[in-house]
């Protein structure tokens, strides 16, 4: 191959040139997060169904769920993508000091995030609000509340999940940025991480007026 | 009679069932006639050209508008034909003629209990009159089964916690096979009943004898009946042979070990509750599938069974 | 396919981009939580998924960079979308639906899960019974009742 | 056969554990998904031999139960599903294309695995009681019954993310890494088939996954999404279930279609007719595909308006699949026709996919499906496409692609023998099963009635001529791998990529980046070596 001599340490062999690899990448990164959004879409069709058969018993529970947090934790949310977004930018411009203060603070902003769901989490749980047959509280009209917080905890759930799994991996790209892995030439890493950490964040901006917003 | 049977349908019952044939025939033929034009013209061409020579190249064609027109344009034309064709009779499958009669219709694991408007009831076998439309009402008390009868072409899911409906019209009187066809365990395929079309008068007699059934036969006799009847002999054995459930063989006067770690004799009083409530007390060894009769034997009926059962100690 | 191998020039956005569309989401969350607490009726879940959407598109656009990547990556997420809408959609011309022909089909024979028989809630419900369901039903399963 | 070539160097078997080769990973598929296929196999074969006759001849119904679960499970999970795909996709994509590896060669690997890991996670349920839903899992079935259901769709849910970890990695490699002067209508069909597929792969089995999850939690927690003593809908279930299950089909037949494409124009040694017809109808197929799944729940109990959208979509999906058929007749007209097992397994598939895709119309109209849904008619309609179709299609690629994997050619007489019975037994075992169906006969009865039994006893028979044709498939396959005489680079005179370089492949594919000369399929202006 003609461009071996450019071949660097973080080209794989089968590529021919950074920019394949770096756009291979992103493409694979993409088609990820759109199995990510169909993996939670299932989880969205549950919900509008059940919404749609039971109108006024998910109006009677969404008064369960804490508006005051919820609204938080989305303002966190919003903040930590943009702090994600931020670090990125850094990189680009070859700020590495920029970037580590940047996921730093992205990392913090979404252990607000989990420490909230928490507290949220922990008062449902001690109310007897759960999902399918744990669920015990009695306070609630309408059809199968139940249901209401099967599909809650579910669908949070699995965002907290991925939250935790995002931070994960911030904390690894952390490490690596401090270990000068990364350049202005070559910070694919990050960049992905980015997307899928805005991905979770796009997953809340809906889930927030689906749970806490319901009229 | 048997007007309508081919190699693959069975003869016609209902009223509806010719309207499926019809379209099951014309997608056969045409089938069939689109299957060979793929199969001999593939032949044809396999024979004629097969290869000959070693070296060369072949003819470069690889398109022909006219064709590639023609073989979009007329399977476009044929499945909405079909399409209509099939839609028009399951709408008809779909809408009740208003003078119905209606029959409640549960499946449980692993017979089907038929309840009729003048309050008798039976099961695994359906008694209709022919030449009047059959509504259904159909449902599950356990998990899904399904309404076959091939010879009426009519189907039907019976839903846990859903009322499903479906119908049809005898044509002609005789008894017709009736089967589960959606998957609900061990006794799936011996989840299977008969379709009784009878004359109206036959069917008002019929319900006659249903309100006054068991009068005056000795219970220990009635009992042999309801054990088919209600289907114990799905699961219940009497030669011995346990099979889903304990065998009714010699079961009476003995002791039966529960799950619970108990004993208990088999007395007349555990057999009522073994029918009312089963679940109560399982014996080990066995899986808690046997449904509750609660609400689907009357008294009398229970002490026939109790007197049959109890008929079988050795 | 390979192009000849170049140095990379990324696409910076000034901060001024990012720090405005933060702010934008920002303001739209607020303005989602005041609205919800006005009535619009059936109208609320529109304006509160419209809101949702807005948000959605400016975090795809501008943190994600889906306005300035390759068309490629628009396609796939407006994909995942697409299909997530035929889902919802199509399930729904079933579930939403099933009162077409006769209304018994829509709703469950007994509207409340059976283990609110050992939980004290505030509504009546009762066990479902063949017979007694027999009984009370053919009025309402010959037609459409509304 | 001295020279150094991907399966010789490096050695140890370390070095094929850890391989990130993408024709290694392919055999390690290939050894996978050929011991499931066995299994599978052999599930079936027990299944016939308790359907000679009604009653009870060797098994238990409980027993029965969970054997056609785990025929079905395994066939369609462990075996069809990745079959085309991982093994010869895996093996001839980057070859195709002119690569040197799959984009993702870690992620290929790692799909390996899980493959692995899920296959045992679903096959340690037979040891802790086998389940007994039937592969689709219906609800409340599944969330009431004893046997361990968790177990399997567990080993399902992993699966899935070895299948979208394919499909993804092909998405990538088919997008950047072509050759130079590959453009997309020089690709061969064959990769447009597995885009097509790929694409399915990632949009419908992230649905599957969740709708496995829903399931295992809703037995463990009763949620009450699916469980109608819960409050749930067990229709719902089947949406969401059949919402991956049904595009699932069309991850099946579509590399299989891909194959036939190239095995035809190869042996017919002519250019394809309809190139760009079949490439976009792959495409075709693969979005119609998604709108259609409700066809499988007429009488389920959905309402009447999306019984009737979905059987109107349904037919949609013929014209594309009708499409690639005529294209494929039309272009042995005129051709160079040989007879070689790749090419017997060829219109073997034209027939049986035929057979197999007009009698999905049957049961896609309304009417016909009322009483055609669950009997044997569907098992036969599935097994025409699935065995006929894509099986056929398989055998045919494997048969077509071993010389290149091996560098070794088979006996080609056994080969043809061997074609012919299960050809022959496909036909005894199946075709008699629409009749059987057609006259009332329920799918997953352990017991029958006497009436339908000389038609059962015949399909059983049927499948025994089958087996012998595996067996004897599977002895001069592997006598192939050591035996078989050398087959040379280019044995059956095709024009694709993949020829170019020697059989067996060097490592990193070719010598030097291949330049394109000429399309895959100009064998009216190219020259080739024909057998
Ligand atoms: C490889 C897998 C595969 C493929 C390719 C197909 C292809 C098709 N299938 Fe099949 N199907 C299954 C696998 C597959 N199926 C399975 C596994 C089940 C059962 C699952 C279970 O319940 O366990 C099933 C069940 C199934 C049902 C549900 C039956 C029931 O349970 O009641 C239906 C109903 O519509 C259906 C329809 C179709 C149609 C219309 C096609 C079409 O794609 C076929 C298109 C092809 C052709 C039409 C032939 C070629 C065309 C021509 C020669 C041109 C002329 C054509 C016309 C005029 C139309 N299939
Ligand atoms: C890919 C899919 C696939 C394949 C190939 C097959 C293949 C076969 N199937 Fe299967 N079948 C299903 C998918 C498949 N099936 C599904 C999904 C169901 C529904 C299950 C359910 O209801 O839930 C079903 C159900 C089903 C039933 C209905 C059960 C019932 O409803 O009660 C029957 C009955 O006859 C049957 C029979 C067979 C037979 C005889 C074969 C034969 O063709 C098998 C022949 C194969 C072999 C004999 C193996 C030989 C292999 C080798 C020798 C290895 C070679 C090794 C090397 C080369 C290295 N199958
Ligand atoms: C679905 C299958 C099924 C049907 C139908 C069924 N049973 Fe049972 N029955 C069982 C099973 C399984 C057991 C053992 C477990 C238990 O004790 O519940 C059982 C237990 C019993 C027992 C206690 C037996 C013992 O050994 O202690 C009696 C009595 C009984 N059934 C009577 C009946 C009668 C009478 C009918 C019909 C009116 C009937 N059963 C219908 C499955 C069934
Ligand atoms: Cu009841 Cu099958
Ligand atoms: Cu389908």
């Amino acid at each position: 191959m003609s461009h071996t001599a450019e071949h660097s340490s973080f080209l794989a062999h089968h590529f021919s040139d950074a920019e394949q690899q770096r756009e291979s990448a992103k493409l694979g990164m993409w088609i990820f997060l759109l199995t990510e959004i169909l993996l939670f879409g299932g989880l969205f069709v549950a919900y509008a169904i059940y919404r749609a058969w039971n109108p006024d018993m998910f109006h009677n529970a969404h008064y369960q769920l804490d508006l005051r947090l919820g609204t938080i934790n989305t303002i966190v949310l919003i903040t930590s993508s943009l702090t994600m977004a931020l670090a990125i930018r850094s990189m680009q411009l070859g700020n590495k000091k920029g970037t580590i203060r940047n996921l730093i603070l992205t990392l913090a902003l979404a252990s607000v995030f989990l420490i909230i769901k928490y507290f949220e989490y922990s008062h449902k749980i001690h109310l007897g609000q759960l999902p399918g047959k744990f669920y015990t509280f009695t306070g609630i009209e309408g059809n199968n509340p139940h249901v209401f917080f099967s599909v809650y905890f579910l669908m949070t759930g699995l965002h907290g999940i991925h939250v935790t799994a995002g931070m994960g991996v911030i904390g690894w790209i952390l490490y690596r940025t401090a270990r000068n892995h990364f350049s202005t030439q070559y910070y694919t890493p990050i960049e992905m991480t980015g997307l899928y950490w805005h991905l979770v964040d796009l997953i809340w901006i809906f889930l927030f007026p689906l749970f806490y917003l319901i009229g | 009679m048997d007007t309508t049977s081919s190699l693959f349908l069975p003869p016609a019952g209902s009223t509806i069932a010719p309207e499926v044939d019809a379209l099951f025939n014309f997608i056969l033929y045409t089938g069939v006639i689109l299957f060979l034009i793929v199969t001999l013209a593939t032949l044809w061409f396999i024979i004629r050209y097969r290869r000959r020579a070693r070296t060369g190249t072949t003819s470069g064609i690889a398109h022909s508008t006219p064709l590639e027109i023609a073989w979009t344009a007329i399977p476009t034309v044929l499945i909405l034909i079909v399409f209509f064709w099939g839609f028009k009779t399951y709408i008809k499958m779909n809408i009740v003629p208003k003078d119905a009669l209606e029959i409640k219709v549960t499946g449980q694991r692993w017979f089907w209990t038929f309840d009729y408007p003048e309050g008798a009831s039976s099961t695994n076998e359906l008694v209709i009159p022919v030449g009047k439309p059959v509504k259904l009402l159909l449902s599950s008390k356990d998990v899904i089964h399904s309404f076959f009868v091939p010879d009426f072409r009519v189907k039907m899911d019976a839903v846990p916690n859903r009322y499903t409906i479906t119908w049809f019209e005898a044509t002609r009187a005789g008894e017709f096979n009736l089967f589960c066809t959606e998957y609900c365990g061990k006794g799936h395929s011996e989840m299977i009943g008969k379709v009784k079309a009878v004359s109206e008068r036959e069917y008002a007699d019929w319900l006659e004898a249903g309100s006054r059934a068991g009068e005056g036969v000795p219970l220990e006799e009635y009992g042999v009946k309801l054990y088919v009847k209600k289907a114990c002999n799905t699961c219940h054995t009497v030669d011995g042979s346990a099979s889903v459930a304990p065998t009714f063989k010699g079961l009476f006067g003995h002791e039966v070990f529960l799950t619970n770690g108990t004993r208990v004799p088999v007395d007349e009083n555990y057999i009522r509750e073994s029918i009312l409530n089963p679940q109560a007390k399982i014996v080990t060894g066995f899986q808690p599938v046997m449904p509750t009769y609660q609400g689907l034997v009357k008294d009398r009926e229970l002490d026939a069974l109790i007197a049959y059962i109890k008929s079988l100690q050795q | 396919m390979s192009k000849p191998a170049s140095t990379h020039v990324p696409h910076i956005l000034p901060l001024k981009v990012y720090l405005s569309v933060a702010v934008a989401l920002l303001v739209f969350t607020v303005i989602t939580v005041y609205i919800s607490t006005l009535n619009f009726g059936p109208f609320n879940l529109v304006v509160a998924m419209i809101i949702a959407a807005i948000k959605a598109t400016l975090v795809a656009l501008f943190f994600m960079h889906l306005r300035y990547d390759s068309k490629l990556y628009m396609i796939i997420f407006v994909a995942a979308v697409m299909f997530l809408a035929v889902f919802i959609i199509l399930t729904m011309f079933d579930t939403m639906a099933r009162d077409k022909i006769y209304d018994v089909k829509a709703r469950p024979i007994n509207p409340m899960a059976g283990m609110y028989d050992s939980l004290t809630v505030s509504q009546p419900h009762s066990v479902p019974d063949t017979a007694a369901l027999h009984r009370q039903l053919p009025a309402d399963t010959s037609g459409k009742g509304h | 056969m001295a020279s150094i070539n991907y399966l010789n160097e490096p050695k140890g078997i370390k070095s094929w554990l850890l391989t990130l080769d993408h024709k290694r990973i392919g055999l390690l598929y290939l050894f996978g998904i050929m011991t499931a296929f066995f299994l599978g196999g052999v599930f079936a074969m027990l299944l016939r031999l308790e359907l000679l006759s009604p009653g009870k001849d060797f098994f238990d119904a409980d027993t029965y139960n969970q054997l056609f679960t785990l025929h079905g499970a395994v066939m369609i999970f462990l075996f069809i599903i990745p079959s085309i795909p991982a093994i010869l996709g895996n093996f001839v994509l980057p070859l195709m294309i002119g690569a040197k590896d799959v984009a993702f060669p870690r992620l290929n690997l790692a799909s390996w695995y899980i493959y692995v890991f899920g296959s045992l996670v679903a096959l340690y349920s037979i040891i802790t009681g086998a389940a007994d839903t039937g592969w689709t899992f219906y609800t409340p079935y599944s969330t009431q019954t004893g046997t361990s259901v968790i177990a399997m769709t567990l080993g399902a849910f992993i699966l899935g993310f070895s299948s979208i970890f394919t499909g993804l990695n092909f998405i990538v490699t088919i997008h950047k890494l072509r050759a130079p002067g590959m453009t997309w209508f020089n690709m061969p069909l064959f990769v447009w088939a597995l885009y097509a597929t790929a694409i399915i792969q990632v949009l419908a089995t992230p649905v599957l996954g969740i709708t496995l999850l829903l399931l295992i939690i809703e037995r463990v927690a009763g949620i009450g999404i699916f469980d109608p003593a819960m409050g749930g809908d067990p229709v719902l279930f089947q949406h969401f279930f059949w919402f991956y299950s049904h595009p699932a089909v069309y991850i099946m037949i579509l590399p299989g279609m891909g194959i036939i494409s190239e095995l035809i124009a190869t042996f017919a040694h002519k250019r394809i007719f309809g190139y760009k017809a079949i490439a976009f109808s792959s495409l075709g197929i693969a979005f119609a595909g998604f709108l259609v799944w409700g066809h499988h729940m007429f009488v389920s109990g959905q309402s009447e308006l999306a019984a009737m959208i979905f059987s109107f979509l349904t037919f949609f999906v013929g014209i594309p699949s009708g499409i690639k058929v005529f294209n494929w007749v039309a272009t042995l007209y005129k051709g160079s026709i040989s007879f070689e097992a790749p090419m017997l397994y060829a219109l073997s598939f034209l027939i049986l996919f035929t057979i197999g895709g007009l009698t999905g119309i049957f049961l896609g109209a309304l009417s016909v499906d009322v009483h055609l849904h669950d009997t044997y008619f569907v098992v036969a309609h599935f097994h025409y496409v699935m065995m006929g179709g894509t099986v056929m299609a398989f055998l045919g690629g494997l048969h077509y692609w071993w010389p290149k994997m091996w560098g070794r050619m088979y006996n080609r007489l056994w080969a043809r023998i061997s074609v012919a019975l299960i050809f022959v037994g496909f036909n005894m075992t199946f075709f008699t099963q629409f009749i059987l169906g057609a006259k009332g006969m329920p799918r997953r009865y352990y017991n029958y009635l006497d009436q339908y039994q000389p038609l059962h006893g015949f399909s059983s028979v049927g499948s025994w001529v089958m087996a012998v044709g595996f067996v004897i498939m599977a002895v001069y396959l592997i006598h192939a791998i050591f035996r078989g005489r050398p087959a040379g680079s280019n044995p059956w005179g095709a024009l694709t990529l993949e020829w170019t370089t020697p059989s067996p492949p060097l490592h990193e594919n070719f010598p030097q980046t291949p330049k394109l000369t000429h399309g895959p399929y100009d064998y009216d202006t190219v020259t080739a070596p024909m057998t």
